[in-house]
């Protein structure tokens, strides 16, 4: 089989650099909040990576400590941030119609659940008491070229969120292009899910606890 | 031409009870609190408030909210973890929630400024917020028609204006202020400053002065307008 | 009966001076090609008339001459015009938006053809062989809060532009609200066409050579 | 990050037959003409165009549909004094016009750059234009669809770049610029100067540079790079 198997489960922070460095030279990107954020501190410069936040941004620099919170400069998580030469700012229009019209390269997002057709679900618990609120979510979810998951692969139950069909309500419908978990890389093909690398386990192993039919990927 | 009021109490004072009311900012960034406050201070009532939030902690638009002096809010994300006056006015039943997500409110807010009368967005499609929606599919993808939000009043807080009403915005707290402007009837804004018309750089102004209508100098603690877009 | 009956028919420029005179202080206000642009010359600074040109900008000033012609800065007739201060630039997508979001308080426009209900025809003769050009003169007639029109009563043949219906292909339909012509102005109102003053004639000589009921517009 | 062409012939030099071509300017404001003359020399042919007009005088556009090399335009304004290339042609029934009212041309243009699947508006309802469209009745108002102009390249005229491709442009030279160089899969932008990424004022940055695919420096007879908006 053709799938790396490596030799340890990744940590949070080993994830993060992983996607970092799967992110091409160039790329307009968007971290959503959690998870995905720590990506930034992974990108390389020489990568050329511009960052764009949902609030009216791209060329978004790292959070701001100290004297350098400004209090208009903030990010889509409430976040005071910075400015790299070569920004650009513009409004919430501006913004969500370059998400809207394919112009991003990449989207990290945090889910809940992910099926295998690149369903996602990553706003509502669906619980009844909850108050909903969605946010830029969707709009991310749809947007983007590719659609990168970043998510543990197992819910506290044990149970696995690459599911079959999600039970979550969803935030966008065959957006999810990859998934990226302490265990494993997904992609998600008109074929099928097929696994990338492991990372202390095998395929074999997964496919015991995930109810997808799962392929090894070709080698990169 | 913008009336150019002497207080924000004058600004919001013809705001009238059940006016839709659009208010910029994400989050404090052009968040027009001493807009706000002064509408609080007015008494309107059964007011329909769109905000991207509901309120964050004891200040501006969770006071109204806590007041029930909102009727419904359109907004994308109303929970927070300091939303607890909207939380609460939602779980009594006395606040109606319309939840958009947060790209289709700024195209919704565009399109009434720009006299578009709906329009099909993919963002939304297949979810339960657009279930029941008339829905298309264009060129293999599933779209659901949106409509614009047309309000009878913004309160935006912008950098600087000219006397012909003029904008331009600082950084982040640029957001829904310029769509804001162009969709309601009647625009309210809070300026750090104001100056004189031809001061502003014509190449550089985000929102022309045809879409206010009140101008107020509030002193902010934002740095002074000298820093941007201002050539002399 | 109310209407104004005065001396003489009004000429070219007389006929703009009254266009001009009626516009309300602190409107924005686009003038179309040809006659409209007239009535540039009679606003009065105190006036505070902002003018708009669709291909970009607010706060348009007079033609330039001479070295104040600027390539980059024209008008929808595509003349070297002048910037005034409180002057503002944006792309045409604003700038249709602004028009069609009924943000200009007055259009000026030329016509073929007027209807009673105030259909607009100003753009195509209908000729079979004439080449189709429409430009921005479905937007202008769709967008502003009051569109008034410019134009000689009579064609050439002596039939009268004000029709019951229009026989040109249409501009927009139920747009406009007042015709100035050389001899009368008209405002075209729920309830039918009041003529609100005559030049040189009067409503009944008009109501010989108009196919529209004509009344009698109360005084001013 | 934006590719830098050493010539107007190496920027445009991807351009296939059948291809659809945005080209910005109205009349000779913003018009790229030094990127219309490497397209003529570099040969394509079988091209949809969109631009407002179809061609003035015996230069640009005007030159490539006397060549034929113009399959079918999409325009506003196609007859003028001095369209006589564009006429001949028509005439001869060896072009195909689309002809759209301007506001729906440039909303159009923007749909497409926005992600917008298909719009109403008020514009051309009602008129020989739209007969046969769909139409829908909105608060009491007839309005038409519109879908979105998507395009191949657009060719574009501004003032200035960084190397990050963010642009700037000089007075109503602006007009179709920044829409199109969102609609198209990718936007060719000669522009008078290239300044170092950081010298643009961020808050004055017209087109952000992640709609800049190529940029090529044109030495211009428009006013230099340092009149307008450049920091440093």
């Amino acid at each position: 089989m053709n799938t790396q198997e490596k030799g340890a489960r990744l940590g949070r922070d080993e994830l993060a650099a992983l996607v970092a460095s799967d992110i091409k030279a160039g790329s307009y990107v968007n971290l959503g909040i959690g998870q995905p954020t720590l990506v930034s501190n992974y990108l390389r410069p020489e990568q050329s990576v511009t960052l764009h936040t949902e609030n009216g941004m791209l060329g978004m620099g790292p959070e701001a400590h100290g004297d350098d919170i400004d209090e208009d400069l903030i990010n889509a998580g409430k976040i005071p941030v910075t400015e790299l030469p070569g920004a650009s700012y513009f409004h919430h229009a501006d913004s969500f119609a370059m998400m809207r019209g394919g112009h991003l390269d990449v989207c990290v997002l945090g889910a809940f659940q992910v099926s295998a057709t690149g369903d996602l679900a990553n706003w509502h618990t669906g619980a009844p008491d909850a108050i909903p609120a969605v946010g830029g979510a969707m709009d991310l979810a749809t947007g983007a070229k590719e659609v990168y998951v970043m998510m543990s692969l197992f819910a506290k139950d044990g149970s696995s969120k690459l599911v079959e069909a999600c039970t979550y309500p969803l935030t966008g419908v065959g957006c999810v292009t990859r998934i990226y978990t302490n265990d494993a890389v997904f992609l998600i093909t008109a074929d099928g899910v097929r696994v990338r690398e492991t990372f202390g386990t095998t395929l074999a192993e997964l496919q015991q606890r995930i109810p997808v039919p799962l392929q090894a990927a070709p080698l990169r | 031409m913008p009336t150019i009021a002497p207080s924000a109490a004058e600004a919001v004072a013809g705001i009238r009870d059940n006016s839709t009311v659009l208010i910029g900012g994400f989050g404090n960034a052009g968040q027009p609190m001493e807009l706000i406050n002064a509408l609080l201070d007015g008494g309107a009532t059964g007011l329909t408030v769109v905000n991207n939030n509901a309120g964050q902690g004891d200040a501006g638009l969770a006071l109204l909210i806590k007041e029930r002096r909102v009727r419904k809010i359109i907004c994308s994300f109303p929970r927070q973890s300091d939303s607890w006056h909207f939380d609460a006015a939602y779980r009594a039943g006395e606040i109606e929630l319309e939840l958009v997500p947060q790209g289709n409110l700024a195209e919704r807010i565009r399109a009434a400024g720009a006299g578009i009368g709906g329009f099909f967005t993919p963002t939304g499609y297949g979810t339960m917020l657009t279930e029941g929606r008339e829905t298309r599919i264009i060129d293999g993808r599933g779209h659901v028609y949106e409509t614009p939000i047309h309000a009878d009043y913004a309160l935006i807080k912008a950098l600087t204006a000219d006397r012909a009403g003029n904008l331009i915005y600082r950084k982040t707290a640029r957001n829904f202020g310029p769509i804001m402007a162009a969709a309601a009837k009647a625009s309210i804004v809070q300026v750090g400053s104001i100056v004189a018309t031809g001061e502003l750089d014509p190449e550089n102004v985000v929102t022309p002065g045809i879409y206010v209508t009140t101008i107020v100098q509030i002193n902010a603690t934002t740095p002074a307008a000298a820093e941007h877009g201002v050539t002399q």
